[in-house]
């Protein structure tokens, strides 16, 4: 499951030299950085243990071994930079972006003050803020490649200098419509990097048993961008390739397909049985924890130790919990209101809402 | 409603077929304002398979005209994209049925996203729609039936030159998604009306009594409105019977009082479509008129529709198929003579 | 008539839930024809998002039970495939909604082929419908209306563990295309029947009285049926209102002899749906009975069905959209108290 | 548009050794493909001629120029073999599987005895009749793709020996559903060749404007099977290439992606003013006319002279006008016979003819 250490550093255009912003990083930075990453496994635990308890309604697909990734995408771009995550990647990158926690929680338990008024729940929760810019993503499957593909096509009609990072599931990067989307953003070369987080599972299906090529990355030839294989539990590589493919996009270049290796430590959803895996494949695989690799990377270079980590796990329950005990003071959304909400063009002379 | 807007348009002074109409709506609105775009197959050069976008590339230029590849699903997604993103999309689809290939994003995206996320998807989907010209089954069907449920959506379905300009300019100005069916054969006669020059809307969701009458109401759109008015027209000096043609035009939301007005007057009713009846949204018209408007009828809401076989080529089984005044005015006669 | 059928049925030996009902009926139509297989996402070692497939690779082998990738629209393509080279695929939805995903090719393959070039398309297609889990509207909504004004399809929605069995079974051997709509809720509260030990089939087509009365007729299918029998045993007990309930089974073909039967005798009808009042499978079952119902009605058809949202996640926002015996029954003491 | 030489010899998969069917066809086969082309060119030409006297009615999508594909392929598989043409060769490979010209005729004129009873019209007919074995295309572009996967698992699962050649147009080649099937038959080595009509153009749009590659035939890494670019003008090229392909999908080891590069010579329908291109470029592209390059061909080998040409056109044109008269005193379908075509499983109780 591990991705050996030439392959991470190939570079996503012959040519371009291949720059590392990970190597700018403060040491400030650096340690932010794993606080972030813990601050999304820490959240995701947090969710678990609710959902166990049976106060949490719904479906849960936790992030779990995703949080390389989560933590170091939005600092692989800029603020007004587009994100938009998958169901695994979405809660943290949400967190990460200045989402608070009590808006969160309120959404996991159905709130009205939740960042959809308690109307997508925990799974599916996004938001079209602007000053978020965290796209919602959609639950059908590769919708969201096509509906980010054409967000990069209005930033290229408009001459931003933005550009958006979609993310994308193994399983979901074969639907018809993000090929049909990535060949598009081809044509058109469109400021967009496609990010597939490939945990080498989908729901019960093992990636090598559905994919008839070894890496997603080499799909992109046939859109005509470059394709790059990054290790996707390593955080300095995920910002180091996410940031590279979005200068590359901000350029005018068009887009990168990028494929960040990880793999999901837990069931497709709370209770799932994994009959399609082994525990020692798992244990195999969380020997490359990206949270612990992160930790030890840090540890190493004597930027933590057992006090600073324990101050920043602390820190991070707190944040996470104080969010929950806010939301859960917080109202349910009232029934009436919610007819008012489904058009947006004033009333209709009748019957719509009969 | 629309009779006050139609007294109005007397005072004309050009005529447009439907086919002018449309562009003519489609190039006001782009000129009125710089958010609004069209995307789709072959528009630039060819301006669609009926030449509707025509020349609206070399007035608004490349980045308000988007031709893709054979990407239905894909352009869709890009559309929701773009409206997430501000802009107005015209979204074109070479024919109606294709919206098969973008409904799941028609449903969860654009009729959801508002709801779910306090957004606007002011998106426009125009597909040409309907029978007659032998293209069979997969370009020639009704599919209005297929996106009615969805709360959310809007949908237009004119049937004039007038109501296709000001339902169209209506729809692009909407904040929420509307569907615009356009009948094929619409364009292909070259149906006309006087248009006065000044610009003007017709708003979404109030129907349109095209020819008043006393005896029976018929509720239907689209081509078979123009079928509707002709058997009327031949049933009035023939048998001296009234019939009063309401034109729904939105179908979604439906003009209910306008329905119940004329049945009202009337007390019978037929909805006339050319879709299948069973499960079309003449089923709807039928349950809505029993159900508001039950003490006004002598008898129950007969409805005519096309029989139950896909739409197919040859001239004896389309012609079939097809709603024609002769039915209508056959099936009048059964119920009333 | 399926109410003999019942009385048949209490000569039984076990109880089945309709989880295991869905699966005896997969189970024995594989082992009663080899032609028979399932295809779809995840169901060989999982059985599917709620395990009705388990097993059966292990029984039947990999070459009956094929896993996909995420391709919905791929796959029903070779589904279409398959059926034209004699093979009876069982395709496998993860969730019914995502038939927006593949109806492309429901309406213009599996509906179409047949009258257009006198094959067999002889596949079914299941889905999980509803709502009821807080997985919100993108995977728990009603879709049933959206392939219904089509011809060619046969669309079935039990209600009961014997009805989801027996129509299963019949819906595979079915040589026409059948989509079959399984609501999640009958898995989940594992709605249990008592069974014949010997295999049996329902046909399609036939609606079932499920409680009988005199004083109003109830329409409906799926989950609801179950909460209308249940307003129907508390208004017979609080008011002396007795209320007949007919559950369609099939919604196309509609078997309209036995609601009319049913409206001949209570005069009054209601249709109860899950999905939206407007432009559902509720407005033709309320225009037929108008239509041919119409001198039985002393008061016209009602119909109740979810507010005009897509159905959201917090409680109290789903829980104001899905059916349940009590607005059933607030709604009938409105009506006839 | 021309194909340099080099390119069309490229190898289906490396290693395996490059067959030249071709070169094994007798003096008389070689006659009878000149004769096929011509065939199929006479036939759409003959049904322009209707189509333009407005005796025949509905859509025409003529093939010009694609009758070294259609006459080809045929050819190029054996006669159990399936075949799934496009809108362009269908017509052509319908005739060449013998089909009788009275039943295209008949179909074209909508009559009872039409291949598909008058249902289809020219445009969509085929059939899925066994002893033809030539699959009617889907209208909706890109199904056609995804129909005859399915037919190729069958053929798999019933571990039978035929294959399925499906070709699909440059334009439709992008489609979603096409994508997904390409993955799909990826995975599972399933015994079908994938032949791309490349003719250059789709509807109005250029190939060179909408795709990011130069050649389609390099998509297939994406799937894990080889591809290969052909000169779709040399009707031996496309035997080989397409006999080569089946041969590799009936030893089991999987598709192929052929593009089979050609040009259509008149518009995209009758009436087309075809903006899109100049009429220099349409001239330049008869240069490369299948019909008469193969002539020359067989001119230069002493197998075609004048007399033998005239012949064979001739000859052509008595067997599709023969067709044509007879189809012409063919009834029409009775519509009170349509409607117990729409059920295959009998009478449903009540209801549904309603
Ligand atoms: C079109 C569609 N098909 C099926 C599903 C059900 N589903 C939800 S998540 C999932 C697996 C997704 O796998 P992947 O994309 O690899 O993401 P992961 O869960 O592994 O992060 C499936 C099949 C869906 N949501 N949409
Ligand atoms: C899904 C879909 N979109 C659009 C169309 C309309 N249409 C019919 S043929 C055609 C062009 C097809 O181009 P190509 O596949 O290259 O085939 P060619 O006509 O060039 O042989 C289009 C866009 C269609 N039939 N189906
Ligand atoms: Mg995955
Ligand atoms: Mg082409």
């Amino acid at each position: 499951m591990a991705i050996s250490k030439e392959t991470k550093t190939r570079p996503a255009s012959d040519g371009a030299e291949f720059l590392r912003p990970s190597e700018q990083l403060t040491d400030d930075q650096l340690v932010d950085l794993y606080r972030d990453i813990h601050l999304i496994r820490r959240f995701s635990e947090r969710q678990v243990e609710e959902f166990e308890s049976g106060r949490m309604p719904g479906g849960l697909h936790p992030g779990h071994g995703h949080e390389a990734i989560s933590a170091a995408v939005p600092r692989a771009v800029r603020p007004s930079d587009y994100l938009n995550g998958t169901h695994r990647s979405q809660n943290g990158i949400l967190a990460l972006r200045g989402v608070s926690f009590r808006r969160l929680w309120a959404e996991v338990f159905g709130r009205e003050t939740g960042i959809n008024g308690g109307r997508r729940g925990v799974d599916l929760m996004g938001t079209f803020e602007d000053d978020i810019r965290v796209w919602a993503h959609n639950p059908v499957l590769g919708h969201n490649a096509g509906i980010a593909t054409g967000a990069a096509l209005a930033l290229q009609l408009d001459e931003r200098d933005e550009v958006i990072v979609c993310l994308i599931g193994d399983g979901a990067s074969v639907c018809g419509t993000v090929w049909e989307a990535c060949f598009f953003a081809g044509i058109r070369k469109l400021p967009i990097v496609y990010a597939v987080e490939n945990n080498m599972v989908a729901y019960t299906t093992r990636f090598e048993d559905m994919s008839p090529i070894e890496n997603i990355s080499d799909r992109a030839s046939a859109f005509g961008f470059p394709g790059q294989l990054v290790d996707g539990n390593d955080a300095l590589a995920v910002l180091d390739a996410v940031h590279t493919a979005a200068e590359r996009a901000r350029r005018g270049e068009g887009p990168t397909l990028l494929e960040l290796k990880t793999y999901r430590f837990v069931g497709h959803f709370i209770g799932d049985p994994q009959v399609y895996r082994t525990r020692e494949e798992v244990s195999e695989a969380r020997k490359s924890d990206p949270l612990h690799l992160f930790e030890a990377l840090l540890r190493d270079r004597g930027l933590l130790d057992d006090a600073a980590v324990t101050n920043i796990h602390h820190e991070n329950l707190e944040r996470i919990d104080a969010g929950l005990a806010e939301a859960m003071l917080d109202p349910f959304p009232n029934p009436a209101d919610a007819l008012s909400r489904t058009y947006r063009s004033g009333t209709y002379p009748m019957g719509y809402s009969s | 409603m629309s009779q006050e807007h139609q007294t109005e348009v007397e005072r004309t002074m050009a005529e447009l077929n439907f086919f002018d109409a449309v562009k003519r709506a489609l190039r006001e609105e782009m000129a009125n304002d710089d958010r609004v775009m069209c995307i789709g197959e072959d528009i630039r050069s060819h301006g669609g398979p009926y030449g509707t976008t025509k020349g609206l590339m070399e007035l608004y230029g490349e980045k308000r005209v988007i031709d893709t590849p054979i990407i239905e699903s894909a352009f869709f997604d890009a559309a929701v994209g773009l409206s997430l993103m501000g802009w107005r999309p015209v979204v074109d689809l070479m024919a109606a049925d294709f919206i098969t290939l973008c409904v799941d994003q028609v449903i969860h995206g654009a009729s959801h996203y508002p709801f779910m996320f306090d957004v606007q998807i002011p998106l426009t989907i125009r597909g040409p729609i309907g029978g007659g010209l032998r293209f069979t089954a997969s370009q020639e069907k009704s599919l209005e039936a297929m996106i009615a449920n969805f709360p959310g959506l809007i949908i237009v379905y004119p049937s004039s030159a007038l109501d296709a300009y000001g339902l169209l300019k209506s729809a692009i100005r909407s904040n929420d998604p509307c569907i615009v069916f356009e009948h094929k054969l619409l364009y292909f006669y070259s149906v006309s009306d006087e248009f006065p020059e000044d610009e003007f809307t017709i708003p979404l969701g109030e129907a349109a009594v095209k020819r008043t009458g006393t005896d029976l109401t018929i509720v239907s759109w689209g081509w078979p409105v123009r079928e509707s008015v002709k058997a009327a027209e031949v049933l009035s000096e023939t048998e001296g019977i009234e019939v009063e043609v309401v034109d729904l035009r939105t179908l979604r939301p439906m003009d209910r009082a306008t329905i119940l007005e004329s049945v009202k007057k009337t007390n019978r009713a037929m909805v006339v479509t050319e879709a299948h009846r069973f499960g079309s949204m003449g089923a709807e018209v039928a349950a809505t008129i029993q159900e508001f408007g039950f003490d006004d009828l002598d008898a129950p809401v007969a409805r005519l529709g096309a029989p139950e076989y896909p739409i197919p080529f040859s001239a004896p089984i389309q012609d079939a198929y097809l709603m024609t005044a002769d039915k209508i005015l056959q099936t009048i006669k059964e119920l009333l003579v």
